[in-house]
């Protein structure tokens, strides 16, 4: 069944979505950007609706109950041994089959729909190599041009319309991927080698986060996603793909000295530079990125300079250490950063 | 503020015991994150420093995890090919704290220098994970970096586990 | 009675003396009495709750609002670490485990449990627990991975220090307890019934209470085995949950969930005993669909163990696996809905009368309800990829746990206080603490549901501004406090009836299991004579029998068939004894050791043979013949 | 209300019944099996991992790790099932409160414990790989000191069965521990069948 078909039945069903309005619903399933995701919000409702009219049944049957509780006046009744109890036992009956068709549509839909998640499967799909990290995300596509893996970090973009098959590894721990708006979860494993795939429909900004606890800084490994048309999808990746800009100025070339000789060095790739850490994430296109520090942080020069100078006040534990800089160098650094677009 | 909180609250859950024991703190097990002030490197045998990271656990490991990010596991490494283990000769000879401190951050070997390269306390955290090594089983260290295979090694990396 | 009054008085005395325990502290230590041992057992869970329930307020603040501070994420982790271990392993199953055990004995007529002493050695070992998990807590070394830690976080790559083994081991000492316990259960409920209370005519509390003990013995060997095997990777090096070494981490899901999913039925169960028995009391007639009701207990209990797999939908298992497991934790809410129904249907064509007890029932059934319908879409795997690890999923077992378990438990401490003190709770006060619980609670954690479908991931300390994840937040702050405000007005309410409460006599709601034959409080021997039973109903038949001829001098228990409950033989029944609290220590002294050592198990073992040893030494004759007799 | 209930009519006598029993009606019979239930639960489910970590493996064993070896494995098997045929006497002679034959019993089946231990010794003596070569090693062992601690804990037992059955009076209980000990035996040793075929077989047939 169609992503966008079954969002009208959806809507058609229940208001749910009107619930979305007080959220920002960049993170939210309730907000679905991607067919998995309408598939689900489908099956949502349709659960909110039949556990909702069973759980009117039951209340309905309690209430009448509790009115003979409140209407019997004797303190302590005679108990009745043998009640006669036929029209109960029939309607035991009814209710279990009441309950038994209940189950029996659910689990119905709920195959449908795990087969509808399924189907992208089948689809020839765009390669996207996620790697999670304590606490960030290593993001590789392939250059359409030259055929090599293109590595950035913490913003996937993807084309509207296509479906993308996201190939999952862990460099440390068990962490899970998770775009609500575009599709559910999937654990990402140490050893093993998981894929989701998702076929995004609505343009926008997006956020995802990491979904199994994973350590200090679980709560700060977030990163954004962008879902480009698929022009701007290719341009996009063109510029991803090329080496950095060579510094403009003065400014910028001492900020490029002590990024390639300096502590970043170590961790942090500057393509074409000689910065080539692989630990860290990398920052070739760094000032083209929405945020940075996992999405915890607009990307602008001052957060820069913040983040650098005390990562440990923005997100205790995190591995980026602090790096201490003379003022003027700290914002020669920031400045060559903010050229890295 | 968070240490403050984290007081308070310790006072009002650990009933357990009396509130003497909390001030023991167990500086081996302690973990304390958040804003810090700027190291410098450990000044004699006998700086005070030295414990704040040598006893304590959390440290010792973090200086393990950059041990093989920088690439030091590559050459000292339990599971790298024809390893100059350091664990063997420091275990005959053991040195100072800032000794070894020292020699990690000018090493001879590699053409940079890790002083200007690696945080002040990174390479204090290093450097106790060094000096653990004697005291930490073969074994176990082994399957501490299977643990952590997966990880990238300063310029190399082959990729996480599948 | 035949013997005439003074004859009566004669026999309680004999009786009083033949199960006395010693005065004072060093009869506190060696006392078997169950329900001495179950008192302090439930004493114990209580305090835990207490101390679980600060945590969660603590967390509750630091969430109240986005970015706050005065929690970092290290002590945030800490918080729910403690507070879901504590949730789990130290008050919700040993709980159920101490009103079993208080209750047991007397619903059957009898005068103890069928293994005193191992009664008494599962409370010190659990209390072991406690202390193994709350003392190094006071010493700053706290568990921080929460209540299923995963490997490799948990691995020694990346969990250095002792938090971790803590925890493991925490984990062995209470469901070592937990097993003693369910064993000691089973043999008591199959063993000790009285004449006449065949299977058929047992009360729905004791079917719940030996199911539940059966799936506990399934169950809890998973979990010593995957914690052990845990220890084992971090102290000794093995390769379990190393992929790199041929191991790997989902062996450590699927054995920790094929406990913990029978894990939630086993607290469950026992709440649908308590709430059968206060609906059928409160309803004035036997329990509407009696084998319906056995039934369906024992169809949740074989399916617990069919759907493990559906706490793992997420980590990339086959598909047709994870459509076979939907159906199976779907078909769960069939027995499940049968139970609503026949309680609700006592009610309602009982003569019903309203009280605190059948308040709880009320409350149970509106909440748990909504856990159970929240339960059918977690169970849906494509829908499930949404909502697990959400704030949506700790909605769910909130409901499920408070709603489901805690609301009868609280319902069930209403109606057996004056069974336990002698005086009844207040009711007024009773009706207050459950409209501010059962109000707050739902105030609280319904707006849980939304977050998780607004995105918000669990097991976070803090969050952006922009998710608008703030005011349901506060809201949730808000229903919280006001539920641990209702605890503690229901915990004055019971401090309060203790003393000043109108007194009960020995059966003050009318009900017609046999614990209410009894005098309130029970005497150390329960009951003066063996009742028999001849109806499902015993106490509303209009004349009870009894057999004479238990010895009254001396401890002695009626065994009877397991099936037909036919008198057998009488059972001599141990005293008093010191050596459960050494063993407990001697086992304490084991698991602690080999958190540091593997050859604990070995220099520890002794003690441990030892303290056996004494503990069941021979009261008996010595010897008259052979190489070794009394010379 | 119903505080002022009449006492229970006494219909009967029951101190005419026995003070002990035998097998299932006894009352700690039910405890062993419990107990039994529980260690059982325990050997299926490490078997179970064993099995779970062989199919997430290409080779079982890996590569470089021999196959187990057979001679004292076989030794140990052979000599518990024939332990059998004492250890059911010991039970037939408890059983008919045999006094003489249950003493001698029980000190054979606790020498028959220790010889079997010693077996045990050399079995995992010649265990390779280590439990912290490989996963493989580690199961392995796993599986063979949980069944080694089984032995050694019934050993351990029967002695100071024994023991007492020596030093003091022999009642209608002790008999009835002698059966249950006897039972345990047994349990103790089928549940080393599957254990050895897994083990030692499985790997070979693969």
């Amino acid at each position: 069944m169609g992503g966008t078909g079954s969002m009208r039945r959806g809507a058609a069903l229940v208001p749910v979505m009107l619930l979305v309005g007080a959220c920002s619903g960049v993170q939210s399933p309730l907000a679905p950007a991607g067919e998995q995701a309408a598939d689900q919000l489908w099956l949502f409702q349709l659960m909110l609706w039949v556990c909702g009219i069973l759980y009117l049944l039951v209340v309905g049957f309690l209430g009448l109950a509790l009115v003979r509780v409140f209407r019997n006046t004797s303190r302590l009744a005679e108990p009745e041994l043998a009640p006669a109890d036929r029209t109960l036992d029939r309607s035991l009956l009814v209710w279990a089959s009441i309950i038994i068709a209940g189950l029996t549509l659910l689990a119905g839909a709920s195959f449908v729909v795990d087969r509808a998640l399924a189907a992208a499967q089948a689809r020839e799909a765009l390669r996207v190599r996620v790697t999670a990290h304590q606490w960030w995300w290593r993001i590789a596509y392939r250059d359409p041009a030259s055929g090599r893996w293109v590595e950035t970090a913490n913003e996937l973009h993807l084309p509207a319309g296509r479906t993308a098959r996201i190939e999952l590894a862990s460099a440390d721990v068990i962490h899970s991927f998770w775009v609500p708006n575009v599709a559910g979860k999937m654990d990402v494993i140490p050893g093993r080698a998981n894929a989701i795939d998702v076929t995004p429909h609505r343009l926008g900004w997006f956020r995802g986060q990491c979904a199994e606890f994973c350590g200090v800084q679980h709560a700060k490994m977030a990163f954004d996603v962008k879902v480009d048309t698929p022009a701007e999808f290719a341009a996009w990746l063109a510029t991803q793909a090329r080496s950095a800009a060579a510094p403009a100025d003065p400014v910028a070339a001492r900020g490029f000295q002590i990024v390639t000789q300096g502590q970043c060095a170590m961790c942090h790739v500057v393509r074409g530079t000689a910065a080539a850490g692989r630990p860290g994430p990398d920052l070739t296109h760094i000032a083209s990125r929405r945020s940075i520090a996992a999405g915890i942080l607009s990307m602008n020069r001052g957060n820069l300079q913040g983040w650098i100078a005390q990562p440990q006040a923005l997100k205790p534990g995190t591995m980026m250490p602090a790096v201490t800089l003379e003022p003027g160098d700290a914002d020669a650094v920031a400045h060559y950063l903010e050229q890295l677009k | 503020m968070q240490r403050y909180a984290s007081f308070t609250f310790r006072a009002a859950t650990s009933l357990v015991l009396p509130g003497v024991f909390a001030l023991v703190a167990c500086t081996k097990e302690g973990r304390t994150l958040g804003p810090e002030q700027p190291l410098t490197p450990p000044v004699g045998a006998s700086d005070k420093r030295i414990g704040v990271f040598q006893n304590n656990l959390y440290q010792v490991s973090q200086g393990g995890r950059y041990f093989s990010w920088y690439g030091c596991a590559g050459c000292h490494g339990s599971t790298a090919p024809n390893s100059h283990d350091l664990a063997p000769d420091l275990a005959q000879h053991p040195r100072a704290f800032d000794a070894i401190y020292a020699m990690i951050a000018d090493h001879p070997r590699v053409p940079v220098h890790y002083r200007d390269r690696i945080p002040t306390e990174q390479l204090w955290q290093i450097t106790a994970y060094v000096r653990a090594l004697p005291a930490t089983k073969p074994e176990l260290r082994r399957r501490q970096d299977l643990d952590e295979a997966g990880e990238p090694q300063g310029a190399q990396w082959a990729g996480p586990v599948r | 009675m035949s013997a005439g009054a003074d004859g009566v008085e004669l026999r309680r005395a004999e009786l009083a003396e033949a199960w006395r325990d010693p005065p004072g502290l060093w009869g506190f230590l060696v006392t078997v009495d169950h329900k001495r041992l179950a008192a302090r057992y439930i004493v114990t869970t209580m305090f835990l709750l207490f101390l679980a329930g600060l945590l969660a307020m603590d967390m509750r603040i630091q969430l109240s609002a986005p970015g706050l501070h005065r929690m970092g994420p290290q002590l945030y982790n800490e918080s729910f670490s403690l507070h879901g271990s504590t949730m789990l392993f130290l008050v919700s199953v040993p709980v159920m485990e101490a009103m079993a055990l208080w209750l047991v004995p007397l619903m059957l007529g009898q005068r103890n449990m069928a293994f005193p002493r191992l009664a008494a050695f599962s409370y010190w070992l659990y209390l072991g627990g406690a202390l193994m998990l709350w003392v190094p807590h006071a010493l700053d070394i706290t568990p921080d991975l929460g209540w299923f830690e995963y490997p490799p976080l948990s691995g020694p790559g990346y969990a250095p220090g002792h938090r971790v083994d803590i925890w493991a081991q925490m984990i062995t000492f209470t469901e070592v307890a937990a097993l003693a316990a369910s064993v000691n259960i089973i043999a008591t409920i199959l063993k000790l019934r009285p004449p006449g209370m065949t299977l058929a005519r047992m009360p729905l509390f004791l079917w719940a209470m030996l199911i539940a003990s059966l799936m506990t013995i399934f169950a809890l060997p998973a979990i010593m085995l995957t914690t052990s095997m845990l220890i084992a990777d971090r102290l000794v090096a093995t390769h379990f949950f190393s992929p790199s070494g041929g191991g790997d981490v989902l062996l450590f899901q699927h054995l920790y969930w094929f406990f913990g999913h029978p894990e939630v039925y086993i607290i469950f169960i026992p709440a649908v005993g308590f709430v059968s028995s206060i609906v059928e009391t409160f309803s004035r007639r036997p329990i509407f669909g009696y084998p319906a009701m056995v039934l369906s207990v024992l169809a949740i209990g074989v399916l617990a163990f069919g759907l493990w797999v559906h706490h793992m939908f997420a980590v990339g298992l086959p598909r047709l696996g994870n459509d076979f497991y939907t159906a199976a934790s779907m078909t769960i809410a069939l027995p499940a809905g049968v139970q609503i129904f026949c309680w609700i249907a006592t009610i309602f064509s009982g003569r019903p009368r309203m009280a605190t007890p059948l308040l709880w029932v009320v409350g149970f059934l509106v909440t748990f309800v909504i856990g159970g319908m929240s339960g059918i879409m977690t169970a849906s795997a494509p829908l499930d990829l949404q909502l697990t690890d959400t704030y949506f999923v700790v909605a769910h077992f909130h409901y499920v746990l408070v709603g489901g378990a805690i609301f009868p438990l609280l319902g069930a401490f209403c109606y057996w206080y004056p069974k336990a003190t002698g005086r009844l709770m207040s009711e007024r006060l009773g009706v207050l603490a459950f409209a501010l619980i059962v109000g707050g609670f739902n105030i609280g954690f319904f707006p849980m549901h939304v977050l998780g479908l607004w995105g918000m991931p669990r097991r976070v300390y803090t969050y952006p501004a922009e998710m608008g994840w703030g005011p349901l937040n506060m809201l949730a702050t808000i229903g919280s406090t006001i539920a641990v405000i209702g605890g503690l007005v229901f915990v004055a309410n019971a401090l309060w009836s203790y003393w000043r409460g109108e007194r009960a006599g020995a059966d003050p709601w009318g009900g017609h299991t046999l614990e209410w034959l009894c005098p309130s409080p029970p005497p150390s021997y329960n009951f003066d004579s063996t009742p028999t039973v001849r109806s499902i109903t015993p106490l509303w038949e209009p004349e009870l029998l009894a057999y004479d001829g238990i010895a009254t001098t001396k401890r002695e228990l009626l065994v009877t068939s397991v099936m037909e409950a036919e008198p057998i033989y009488r059972q001599n029944s141990v005293g008093p004894s010191i050596w459960p609290l050494v063993a407990a220590v001697a086992v304490s002294i084991l698991f602690v050791g080999s958190i540091f050592t593997p050859w604990a198990l070995v220099w520890g073992a002794l003690p441990i043979a030892i303290t056996l040893s004494l503990w069941f030494w021979p009261t008996r004759e010595r010897a008259k013949t052979g190489p070794l007799r009394k010379r | 209300m119903m505080n002022d209930r009449a006492e229970p009519r006494i219909i009967g006598d029951l101190s005419g019944l026995p003070e002990s029993a035998q097998g299932p009606d006894h009352l700690v019979w039910w405890g062993n099996i419990g107990f039994m239930l529980i260690e059982g639960t325990g050997f299926a489910l490490a078997l179970g991992a064993y099995l779970f970590l062989a199919s997430r493996s290409a080779h079982w064993p890996p590569p470089d790790d021999p196959l187990p070896g057979l001679m004292w494995s076989g030794i140990l098997t052979i000599g518990l099932m024939l332990s059998e045929v004492p250890n059911l006497w010991v039970k037939r002679r408890a059983a008919a409160h045999d006094a003489g034959s249950v003493r001698i019993g029980v000190v054979i089946m606790t020498v028959i414990g220790l010889v079997l231990l010693v077996v045990r010794g050399f079995e995992i003596a010649v265990l390779v790989p280590s439990w912290n070569h490989d996963a493989y090693g580690s199961m392995v062992w796993l599986l063979l000191v949980l069944h080694t601690s089984h032995i050694l804990t019934d050993c351990g037992d029967t002695f100071v069965q024994a023991l007492w059955l020596y030093t003091h009076e022999i009642g209608d209980d002790q008999f009835a521990d002698v059966e249950d000990n006897a039972d345990y035996w047994t349990f103790v040793v089928v549940a080393w069948l599957p254990l050895y075929a897994v083990v030692y077989w499985l790997p070979r047939l693969a």
